[in-house]
């Protein structure tokens, strides 16, 4: 019984004391109470000006509190109901940046697990927003960052790709390594590991015994990046054996770079 | 209103509330300076209802102006549920949700009538056909509704009758057997068949029809089903009456079409021969056994078409299997979906197809059971999709739900007794995704310390050689575990090694050193263990110890296989050097069969032998009493002054020899125990086999375990009772015993108990409850009917 | 919180209390109905949802119970005049019926099997077969043998021999109420009532349909609501013919033309009664009426045994008698429709019309229990 | 170590002769494909080449057999094609394919469900 008393609690107050009581709940960062609140002054006053701001405080709130998934939910409700609001671009944006955390489950922030190697639905789904808003939306305030992130994201995918095909050299399937760098330079093109898919082709083929495809992968390397490793002969570096045996020993991509850096 | 044409030079909406003008402007079919007549009118009425914000739109005109006024739809604010039981509510307003019926969203009354349909039209489907559902919407202010739905569900109707006819050759008893809608039976509960749904009932006549065409009735029919309902609607009646026809034998059966195999190896697949019976049972495992023979050289495609010719006078049929291979496929990429946790490696690594190869159906099948197996899934499926544009290649989709592989305790706590107490006990199959096992014990309280920590990688190579280490400090009390009382301080380093040597079956090395320290308290440890450590004459025992393992396994799946078997023999020696030289030989069985999806019965055996190798150490203890003294003179015996020293060498003939000891076979603490949740349940843990002399407070003395463990295990699980995956119901007989050495083992000093458990893997880690009733046992033995298990591995 | 709690037990024992079968109210009995005899026939019908009745030729009564068992017994006195039994190894569940005339008692099986016997002495005269279970008495009149059998089909088979002469086939709706009306026959014409809520006439020589009568339109959103089956039988009365359907409607036929002269929305599957005063029916809600036959309205009506899923009425004297699902069996008032009189037999549900002759009524539960009643 | 087991490992096209008798200059890139099929390696670089490779490691000392057919093309029409590829031995590959992989399982655990 003890919830029903808290919510008549709001049921008299008038729109504007609501709303200031959500709005300075969400300025302490208390998130949850901030999006009950709101919730509460949608439910009893379904339109006015408060209404259109307490539903997009709410996804804010709802994104900052962590849960992604009822934050996106909100945000596609308000689309549906104000399709030309005027800030749009902002949901969009919002709806990317709630996609693209969606499966960060705690521990792999606490781990800073890398998210290119887990299941990519989500950062998929955020790429298409903020395509979204940088195709829609090109001159509004949230465009540059959105076309930034998307490359991020781009390269996110395309290090997924890589890790594959690093795997399948050290197995020596090579088969299999050559078709998924080719899948990396046709569908990523411009990617951070452009050049290192290059080199996993040039490795395969030579590996296949195929000189005249490997010599002219070498060329082809040759001419866009000669100082990668691979030309020395000292590529992939795969990491030491022994962090197999440490459990805390964090994942660390053959391609170089730390796991990968997150968005801020 | 009839409107005539006008242009329009501009446009007002009044009665607008919650929606903005912008919004209902994109939806408005016409623009200012647009000319307005009859048809754009109708049509923009028609716009603005679709749009389901608005109740009532009317267009007008003032002058040039246009002049739409529209009546908002009510907001709902609060949407209750009440009476639901076999829905339930969440179910219920997600499926409204989807419909657009939630708090805060425009209320439609349209909407809510397609939900008492739809609700009225779930519960037909369960059988609730007396269900009644009412909806009431009531009015509040600023526009806005209190929507209730109220259901009264009723009683399920139940099938009563179930009656076939025209099927003289067979009995009815033998047709319905696996009929999923039966008469209602004592075993409904659980079967849940006595109650009607269409689906099932044109399932069941999939299964009559095939009844018969799998014995030859090649012009069986069904010529009509009813289904009927008593009055009151509580009772169902399903009857059908089919035409036999005659039983027909094959003439001919041959294979034509690319069998890109030598025709004879696929003729070698056919099952049925000419003059056989014909059964379509037969052709479509020959046809399958043919495709998968295919299917696993890369005709990812292939089909075969049996083409029966019959002949109706002498009731022979000729059969034509048609072999069409399709093109040879190969595998283009491999991706995973629904691994939020688990590493794309940790997956790709039990892969046994691999990409831009051609396609072997027998290796994706073995994918998914070794990814099945890996206990981290609960659901594994696999997809094929043809690569769009292309003609011969395709993907694979493996889609993984996983699940929570291992449990994580952590306590804190305080009691006079214990002082602080502090533990952990995480263990992880699946450690961060990376696909390590991974478990940490660390218990801390005044008079208990107990530090462990093991680890295992998998895959420390590429194919799958592993490699972990286990390290532990503990100190135990072993009356904890009601066994012999004496308390021991263990720390051992481990390393283990696995090697591959088949798909199926790897062998494993241990290699290690611990030392054991043992504190016996004279009076209540038993004589048996005082005399061995008197023997071996110090308290700690350094070992260096090997295991040589052998282990096969072929079941299907992690959690609950229904097929396959596994075992493992291990041969653990502390080597020589070590204070005492023993060999243990464990070796384990289990065995699982599907007999029925409802019905998965699992056999397991569980041995055990050991013994020291190499010469018994023989000693003779020589020992003179000391003697109490009044040393200060006050009256008062206050001191002890020990006995003279014992005579060295101590010789059965010197004066104070007490008595010779011999150290043999295995030693006490390594000794096998039985009785319990993983052995035989019923008995409290480790309590059966052998029994020292009454002391330290136990009437019937204490267990001492024995060197010979034989235990078994009976058990009938029951998928189907739980939806869920997470939980396990089984019936299981358990049986066995504990004896000292080859020569005591004596069957019908086995013990024997039978009941039922439940096994739930709880997101904090595995429960298991047990009730068994020991029908074969002995007075003394101590019985524990109801026994609870947390954590610990599977 | 437990306030509420208790308000909400409250609305919840009020509404259970109105799903189920009215109470028994005490009265005082105007009525003496006396029990003359009770037997046993055979383990009943139980669920099978067949709703048998004894069939009474020349002072006998033939029953059967769904038990590989047809007894007569003497209408007066109840003593078993022949039994027959079919060999043990092809024991039969005798579902249908049975149905006697002609000096012949024909009975049906749930296996399809139809089986004739000589009204004397029980011998068998011949057995045949037909298409799908027979759960309601076959017709015996003029030389031939009606049998309907559960599929919607209506064979016709020769009295003497049990050779087939033709049959009829009529379309049947994806649900139905169980159980199938019993047939009834005009001069030249055979009345059956069908599953989809129709009547046809069929002519009893060659089986074609003269003309077909809606009674119950099959309207309604799900299948359930759909039910309009036509399961009691057409009641002839004069040159009149009553039918009744699932769907609350009975609808007054003029025999000859086939012309329908009024519908009221009375009506129910239980079987109709008709006295000089009127037609009486029992809904499926449980109320029983007695109809005014010129015009369909409904001169009283007795709510009292609401749900208690009662058969159809029979006259008896100046009583109509309904039976219960709680084996009780009721004498209301012809003229006012008030309770008069309250037997039990036995604790099983009735779900046959009783069937009366000579003033002996005769009632058969579904536990095989055979009584009769008269009126003193 | 030789004892250790090690998967198969199996890759690219398997040919079969006949097909590949059949080649003959002035056939166009869909009439190779339609007797060949899709070959394993098109190279982003050399748009009229194509190789069927194929790669086998099934002992257990891990050593990896290719071979590889090359097709030249000449503005999409085949010119010439040098190297091999394995014989023909889907019998061996249909009889060791349960042997190495284990049964095949019933058409419905194919696709979904649990088994």
């Amino acid at each position: 019984c003890g919830r029903n008393s808290k919510e008549d609690a709001d049921e008299g107050l008038p729109v504007t004391e609501l709303y200031e009581k959500a709005h300075n709940q969400m300025v302490r960062g208390n998130w949850s109470d901030a999006e009950r609140t709101f919730k509460r002054l949608v439910a009893q006053y379904p339109y006015g000006p408060y209404t259109e701001q307490a539903l997009m405080e709410t996804a804010y709130a709802q994104f900052k509190a962590g849960n992604h998934e009822d934050a996106v939910s909100t945000i596609d409700r308000f689309i549906r109901t104000y399709p030309t609001h005027r800030n749009i671009a902002y949901f969009y944006y919002l709806r990317g940046l709630a996609n693209s955390n969606r499966d960060a489950v705690f521990l792999q922030r606490v781990w800073s697990l890398d998210p290119s190697r887990r299941d990519l639905a989500s950062p998929q789904q955020a790429y298409d927003d903020f395509a979204r808003v940088v195709q829609r939306y090109p001159n509004s305030k949230y465009a540059p960052d959105a076309r930034q992130r998307m490359v991020e994201l781009r390269n996110l995918f395309a290090r997924h790709e890589m890790d594959t095909v690093l795997y399948y050299m050290r197995r020596g399937a090579w088969l299999s390594a050559a078709s998924r760098a080719q899948y990396i330079l046709e569908t990523y093109p411009q990617s951070e590991f452009q050049n290192d898919a290059v080199a996993a082709l040039a490795a395969s083929y030579e590996a296949l015994g195929n000189e005249a495809l490997a010599a002219d992968a070498r060329r082809v390397l040759q001419l866009n990046d000669p100082q990668h490793p691979f030309l020395s002969g000292d590529w992939p570096d795969y990491p030491m054996a022994i962090r197999k045996l440490n459990p805390f020993a964090g994942e660390v991509s053959p391609t170089g770079n730390r796991s990968a850096t997150r968005d801020r | 209103q009839s409107v005539e044409p006008f242009t329009v030079s501009d446009i007002r909406i009044d009665g607008l509330q919650r929606i903005a003008a912008g919004t209902v402007f994109t939806y408005l079919p016409v623009e200012r300076g647009e000319t307005m007549d009859q048809a754009a009118a109708g049509e923009t009425i028609r716009a603005l209802y679709r749009t389901g914000f608005f109740e009532d739109v009317a267009v007008d005109r003032q002058g040039d102006i246009l002049v739409i006024t529209v009546k908002e739809r009510p907001a709902i604010n609060k949407l209750t549920l009440t009476g639901n039981k076999d829905i339930k509510t969440e179910d219920l307003t997600k499926g409204l949700q989807d419909i657009g019926l939630a708090e805060g969203e425009t209320f439609d009354r349209l909407a809510l009538d397609r939900v008492t349909q739809e609700l009225t039209r779930q519960y037909n489907n369960r059988g609730k056909y007396n269900v009644q559902i009412t909806p009431t919407v009531s009015p509040l202010d600023r526009n806005r509704v209190d929507v209730t739905i109220d259901v009264k569900e009723g009683k399920a109707a139940k099938i009563r009758h179930v009656n076939v006819i025209g099927t003289d050759s067979f009995s009815n008893e033998d047709i319905l057997a696996n009929w999923e809608s039966r008469e209602s039976g004592w075993l409904s509960w659980y079967r849940r068949d006595d109650q009607y749904s269409r689906e099932k009932l044109s399932g069941d006549m999939e299964k009559l029809n095939s009844w018969y065409l799998d014995r030859g009735y090649i012009d069986f029919s069904i010529d009509s089903t009813q289904v009927s309902i008593s009055p009151e609607k509580r009772d169902m009646y399903l009857t059908a009456s089919v035409t036999e026809g005659e039983v027909y034998t094959i003439s001919e059966i041959k294979v034509t079409g690319d069998t890109v195999l030598p025709q004879d190896q696929i003729e070698r697949l056919v099952i049925p021969k000419a003059g056989d019976t014909f059964s379509r049972v037969l052709l479509e495992l020959s046809a399958d056994s043919i495709t998968n023979t295919l299917s696993n050289i890369g005709y990812a495609f292939a089909r075969v078409n049996p083409v029966p010719t019959t002949n109706r006078e002498d009731r022979t049929v000729a059969i034509n299997l048609q072999v069409v291979p399709g093109p040879r496929v190969n595998v283009r990429r491999i991706v995973f979906k629904g691994n939020t946790r688990t590493s794309d490696e940790v997956i790709r690594r039990e892969m046994r197809q691999f990409e831009n190869a051609w396609y072997s159906q027998a290796a994706i099948d073995r994918s998914k059971i070794r990814l099945q197996r890996l206990g981290y899934f609960e659901t594994v499926e696999v997809e094929t999709p043809a690569v769009a544009g292309t003609s011969d290649q395709v993907d694979v989709v493996f889609n993984v739900k996983e699940t929570t592989s291992g449990s994580f305790v952590f306590g804190l706590g305080y009691s006079q007794l214990a002082g602080m107490t502090a533990s952990i006990q995480l263990s992880q199959n699946n450690f961060l995704g990376g696909g390590n096992r991974v478990s940490v014990e660390a218990q801390r309280s005044d008079y208990m310390q107990r530090y462990a920590f093991s680890y295992l990688n998998p895959f420390f190579t590429d194919e799958g050689l592993s490699l972990g280490y286990n390290l532990w400090w503990r100190e135990l009390d072993y009356s904890d575990f009601n066994t012999a009382q004496y308390n021991s301080t263990n720390a051992a380093a481990q390393a283990v090694l696995g090697l591959p040597i088949t798909e199926h079956s790897s062998i494993s090395l241990l290699g290690g050193i611990d030392s054991n320290q043992i504190q016996t308290y004279p009076g209540s440890t038993p004589q048996s263990i005082i005399d061995y450590v008197n023997a071996v004459g110090q308290r700690t025992f350094h070992a260096w110890r090997t295991e040589l393992g052998w282990a096969r396994d072929t079941r299907n799946d992690f959690f609950m296989p229904t097929r396959g078997m596994y075992q493992r023999i291990g041969l653990e020696t502390t080597l020589p050097g070590s204070t005492v030289e023993y060999f243990k030989i464990n070796y384990e069985f289990s065995r699982y069969w599907m007999l029925h999806p409802a019905f998965v019965l699992r056999t397991g055996l569980d041995l055990g032998y050991g013994d020291s190798y190499g010469d018994d150490t023989v000693r003779n203890l020589c020992w003179t009493p000391g003697s109490y003294v009044d040393s200060d003179g006050d009256g008062q015996i206050d001191t002890y002054v020990p006995g003279p020293a014992p005579s060295e060498p101590c010789l059965p003939s010197s004066p104070d020899y007490d008595k010779t000891v011999v150290a043999t076979g295995l030693p006490f603490f390594e000794n096998f125990y039985a009785g319990g949740t993983r052995s035989v349940r019923g008995f409290r843990d480790n309590t059966l086999g052998p029994r020292s002399e009454p002391t330290g407070g136990y009437s019937r003395g204490q267990p001492l375990g024995g060197s010979l463990k034989t235990v078994g295990q009976i058990e009938m699980v029951f998928p189907r009772l739980f939806d869920s995956k997470a939980a396990r119901v089984s019936a299981f007989v358990d049986f066995g015993n504990v004896y000292d050495g080859w020569d005591n083992f004596d069957a019908n000093e086995l013990r024997a108990s039978a009941g039922v458990a439940l096994l739930w893997r709880a997101p904090v880690g595995p429960i298991s409850i047990s009730y068994a009733y020991p029908f074969k046992k002995k007075d003394g033995d101590e019985i524990e009917r109801l026994q609870f298990t947390f954590g610990g591995g599977f | 919180c437990s306030t509420v709690k208790g308000w909400f037990a409250g609305k919840d024992a009020e509404a259970k209390k109105a799903a189920e079968p009215a109470e028994l109210v005490d009265f005082q009995p105007t009525a003496q109905p006396a029990k003359v005899w009770s037997t046993g026939i055979g383990d009943g019908e139980r669920r099978i949802g067949t709703r048998q009745t004894p069939a009474v030729l020349d002072g006998r009564v033939f029953a059967a119970a769904s038990e590989n068992r047809v007894v007569a017994l003497d209408l007066q006195t109840g003593k078993q005049v022949w039994e027959f039994k079919a060999p043990k190894d092809q024991a039969l569940r005798l579902s249908g019926g049975p149905g006697a005339g002609e000096g012949l008692v024909v009975v049906g099986s749930l296996g399809g099997d139809v089986i004739a016997l000589d009204a004397a002495g029980g011998a068998e005269r011949w057995r045949a077969k037909v298409t799908s279970e027979v759960i309601v008495a076959p017709l015996v009149t003029q030389g031939t043998v009606y049998v309907r059998s559960n599929d919607g089909r209506i064979t016709a088979l020769d009295a003497t021999t049990g050779e087939r002469r033709w049959f009829n086939e009529h379309e049947l709706p994806p649900l139905t109420v169980r159980g199938n009306a019993p047939l009834t026959y005009a001069p030249g014409v055979l009345f059956s009532g069908n599953d989809d809520g129709t009547l046809s006439a069929l002519s009893l020589q060659d089986g074609r349909v003269l003309w077909q009568q809606t009674i119950g339109t099959p309207d309604g959103r799900t299948e359930l609501e759909r039910m309009a089956d036509v399961d009691s039988a057409p009641l002839i009365d004069g040159t009149m013919l009553f039918v009744s359907s699932f769907k609350n409607r009975t609808v007054a036929i003029d025999g000859p033309s086939g012309r329908p002269m009024w519908q009221s929305e009375y009506g129910g599957i239980g079987g109709l009664g008709v006295a000089a005063s009127g037609l009486l029916v029992s809904s499926p809600a449980g109320t029983v009426y007695l109809l005014d036959k010129n015009n369909g309205a409904a001169l009283w009506s007795q709510p009292a045994l609401a749900r208690r899923s009662l058969t159809g009425p029979v006259v008896q004297g100046d009583y109509a008698v309904v039976g219960d699902y709680d084996g009780y069996l009721h004498w209301l008032r012809l003229d006012n429709g008030e309770l008069a009189a309250r037997e039990r037999v036995g604790g099983k549900a009735i779900k046959g019309q009783p069937v009366v002759v000579d003033g002996i009524l005769l009632v058969q539960n579904v536990e095989g229990g055979l009584t009769a009643f008269r009126l003193d | 170590c030789g004892v250790l087991y090690k998967q198969p490992i199996y890759q690219g096209n398997l040919l079969e002769k006949e097909a590949v008798d059949q080649l003959k200059p002035g056939l166009s890139k869909q009439q190779v494909a339609g007797l060949l099929g899709t070959p394993s390696v098109q190279d982003p670089f050399h748009a009229q080449r194509w190789d069927y490779s194929a790669t086998e490691r099934t002992n257990r000392r891990g050593t990896t057999e290719s071979k590889t057919l090359t097709l030249h093309f000449e503005n999409d029409t085949l010119v010439r094609w040098e190297g091999d590829y394995f014989p023909e031995q889907d019998l061996e590959l249909a009889r060791s394919a349960n042997r190495q992989f284990g049964p095949n399982l019933p058409k419905e655990e194919k696709r979904g469900g649990r088994r």
